[in-house]
């Protein structure tokens, strides 16, 4: 993929993304305190606005640390930040690339996850954005191709997304509820598992809409 | 809602540009984002900087604390939400007076991280940060977990005494060492009895059936220990002091300072009425009061509701209380 | 009933009780009747005595009001209820320093009439005593009956101006002139939102339809001058500053001091957000002002909203309002 | 009258007007802030309560301060502080007596009247209390004996109340409710009115109490 295209794909996804502000609204008004909806679409919005007026030539790297000041700073909150944080981290993977194939993505997503999980003290199984992120990455680097990565990953996060309702959250404002966090799906993983399927919908719409042109 | 606002949206902004109508003599905003307020003579070239922030809608707290021996500057979020990591950038050029900047706020992940991410980018710029975050709500977590607690009222100590301490001319190093070792001796917890209506959405922060109390609420409306109806003043302040008491490990013959806060609401009469209380058992226990606040100093807009703080004091840290400091909001002569 | 308290009937008692806890340094109570407080040092050899009184469930008035450069004793209600002649008659006693006694609070009938029985006790001691009385509610009549006012929390202003001429020595004719001067000078208006319940009663202070304001309330409620859909807080500084300019004859050129005060349940912030309007008109008219006080400084329990005070300024006042001064609940340095 | 009974007498009244607390709070609470029912059970209580540690040898004018000291302290408040003032006034023309007649409690009660006028700055038609007071002192100045006077003062004050509800209250919290107080019945004016009725009654009761002796 190049960087125009990445750029788009991004910018449909994003776009596609905050169809689902309400569910994470409401999936962080039972954990926490419901902002992750506004998080999500405040911070969509402004990656798409930043994305729009970034030259042609910025490279991959470029696009993602655009990415990352935009999305820290149009809603500041711990998704906000850790996600930013994760995008500057994947970043530095991309460094000297013109264009991305699907193994990138996968490493990627793997520094962003291990970026995640240092600044939020974070394992696999506290009940974080982080259960849902490293399988895919997983999934991602091994693929044969992009198409099958995707679903993989998909199918990955899905899965870890599903398991968060019988953890207890042991991080952030969901740890304070305690035991009562069990038996709620993780708000942040799911907005993740949400953002993988925003690009799958997105990109079949894309394809689609080229067949027809 | 019973609210003397404009636009929602605007209120945040609005506050602060009341404050910086008020106070043009102590406070100002060194950019073009009136979310950054650092003091009228910021930066202090040689002086340790102390940054806070947090969410609006907790007056005095965080913007309020800025000024002479407390706060060099703050970032300000939206009512209850974290500033950006952008703004605290701003806020740690603003203050830097070559002595590295501290980072005071309480322990939330939204704080947390934005903060972590400006140390990140203050780093690039050689600016040298260290973070103590305020974690003294006992009700949040159990003694074992004690550095996963929310902070709340309680860091009003560790403002003063850090900032008596940059004050003087103490290095990072040793600004930072003041504010952690107050944080460690701080305890405070809290009891609500009617939630914050948020002016943006008009949804409360809790709820709560009439006549009920809740024990250990956080300053956003975070759940507590105990729920049950309403108890009388004496019955409350003994539940609060009891667990302040334990997780101290106070003894006949310490000394404390004690902050009665109220959370909005809630009228001066009703804190005095539970400070009697705490100054009778304290008392009793042998404990003597080195020094008391009553009044608002952490609020959660207009919550019902009080907390109970104890910095266990020693001569250093209730030299640091006594030390002259001059904010809008707090004075000490 | 939202109230962190213990019996209702003790609930003043204990509330003063708590007081005297906390701030031995500042006051004391000279006799056996705790709800008779005085300055630490009282009475002072040589020096007017300003005695003020009232209900409780004001604070910071009229308690929080008694120290340096401020009311030298206060005799304390029930709440919204006068102190008796008695009470104000042992007070003026133990405030008493051989120059005389000004009698200074706000007009209410009750307290009018045994502040009265009071100074006759007192004139039989040979303790000569004066009266005036704050009257700055301006919504509750109009300027040709204005000695006819309610008094609210504009009467702050002529504490600040008689307690510094006392503290400098003026004679008892002179601190009676300054105050009165003071009142002549100073005009308040209020808005509510919402009603203090009474401790003992549970009953409401008055009643307002959910999402309405009450523009020229009193602090216990009483009757104001227009009752309607709340506004936004540009509209409610817009109403009250009016009337206020207008009552006082404020043109370009003048000087005031600003007091915007909470009830009690109203944010600071939201004062802020009063705050920076006042501002803006009052510089859109080329008024300048002198000295500007945000907070809660005569509060009706848990009442929500807010009251606006102007006092014209001259240079005489407004030194006066400079002198330094320090009680639990006041300091100017 | 010896002062031994009227010790008694007023004990017996005050005793009997606390049945009216809850009318005089209504009043109170129409026109002002309800407290008056307060004042006046609080008042009687503390006023019964000191009358009955009272030495036998006071004479009339002591008794009558001892009254206002206690009433003035009860529950402090307008009428607590008129009352006591205007007793303490009234006092002063029983200087010397040992007995009272019919005529002394006129002229007392005009003394307590013009007290209560100067002190509170009203004349008659400002719908207070002073309304019912006047007519009652006339009454008893020009009585021929103590019961026809009594009859003639209630009369009078009942008068005078009923003539309050077509005024507008010009002094006190009352005033501030400018004409919305037209309509409504004075708290005090009718407080005094049933003091006097309760003393006829309590008079009456003592009398056949005497004769079943
Ligand atoms: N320490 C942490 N490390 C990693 N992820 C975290 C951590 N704390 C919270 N999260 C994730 O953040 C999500 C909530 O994000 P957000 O609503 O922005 O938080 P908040 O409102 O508390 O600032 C959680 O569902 C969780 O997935
Ligand atoms: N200035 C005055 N002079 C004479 N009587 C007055 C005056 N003001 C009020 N009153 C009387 O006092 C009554 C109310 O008494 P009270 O309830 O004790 O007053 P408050 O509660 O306002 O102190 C009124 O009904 C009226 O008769
Ligand atoms: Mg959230
Ligand atoms: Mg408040
Ligand atoms: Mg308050
Ligand atoms: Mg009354």
């Amino acid at each position: 993929m190049r960087p125009v295209e990445l750029n788009e794909s991004i910018r449909r996804s994003l776009a596609e993304l905050v169809g689902y502000a309400d569910e994470l609204r409401d999936l962080d008004q039972a954990l926490g305190d419901g902002d992750l909806g506004v998080t999500i679409s405040l911070g969509a919005n402004a990656v798409i606005e930043s994305l729009t007026t970034l030259a042609d030539d910025a490279t991959p790297a470029e696009i993602a640390k655009t990415c990352a000041k935009a999305f820290a700073n149009a809603n500041p909150s711990t998704m906000a930040a850790l996600v930013a944080g994760g995008l500057l981290a994947g970043s530095k993977t991309w460094a000297g690339l013109t264009e991305i194939g699907t193994a990138d993505a996968g490493r990627f997503i793997r520094a962003a996850g291990e970026n995640i999980g240092q600044r939020g003290k974070t394992q696999i199984g506290d009940k974080t954005i982080l259960d849902a992120i490293m399988p895919a990455a997983d999934a991602l680097e091994v693929a044969s191709d992009g198409t099958s990565g995707l679903d993989a990953a998909i199918a990955g996060a899905e899965r870890a997304v599903v398991e968060t309702r019988d953890l207890q959250s042991r991080r952030g404002r969901a740890s304070w509820m305690q035991e009562r966090s069990i038996g709620l799906q993780d708000p942040g993983a799911t907005a993740f598992w949400r953002y993988l399927e925003s690009w799958r919908a997105a990109e079949s719409v894309a394809a689609k809409g080229k067949e027809l042109a | 809602m019973k609210k003397i606002i404009n636009e929602p949206d605007r209120f945040v902004d609005e506050m602060i540009e009341g404050i910086l109508l008020a106070h043009p003599d102590l406070v100002k905003t060194p950019g073009t984002d009136p979310r950054v307020l650092v003091r009228a003579d910021a930066p202090l070239a040689g002086r340790v900087g102390i940054l806070t922030g947090g969410g609006s809608g907790h007056l005095p707290l965080f913007k309020g604390y800025v000024g002479m021996g407390l706060c060099s500057g703050v970032a300000i979020g939206n009512v209850f939400s974290s500033p950006s990591s952008q703004q605290i950038f701003e806020a740690t050029k603003a203050i830097s007076g070559g002595a590295g900047v501290l980072y005071l706020y309480g322990n939330y992940g939204g704080d947390v991280f934005n903060f972590d991410l400006a140390g990140d980018l203050a780093e690039l710029e050689d600016i040298p940060t260290q973070t103590v975050v305020g974690r003294d709500d006992v009700a949040s977590q159990p003694n074992e977990r004690k550095t996963d607690r929310r902070g709340v009222a309680g860091i009003f100590f560790a403002y003063k005494a850090a900032g008596a301490a940059a004050e003087r001319g103490d290095t990072l190093e040793e600004v930072a060492a003041i504010a952690e070792d107050v944080v460690e001796h701080t305890a405070t917890m809290g009891v609500g009895l009617s939630p914050t209506i948020f002016p943006t959405t008009g949804a409360k922060s809790f709820d709560l059936p009439e006549g009920e109390m809740e024990i250990g609420i956080g300053i956003h409306g975070e759940p507590g220990i105990h729920r049950g109806p309403l108890e009388t003043a004496d019955a409350i302040a003994d539940r609060l002091v009891t667990a302040l008491i334990a997780d101290l490990d106070l003894t006949a013959g310490d000394r404390v300072a004690v902050l009665v806060n109220g959370l909005g609401a809630t009228p001066l009469e009703e804190l005095y009425v539970l400070y009697r209380r705490v100054h009778q058992i304290l008392t009793g226990l042998n404990i003597s009061i080195a020094k008391k606040y009553v009044g608002e100093y952490a609020t959660s807009l207009e919550m019902a509701g009080a907390s109970i703080s104890f910095l266990k004091v020693n001569d250093a840290r209730l030299a640091l209380l006594q030390a002259p400091a001059k904010s809008p909001f707090f004075e000490e002569v």
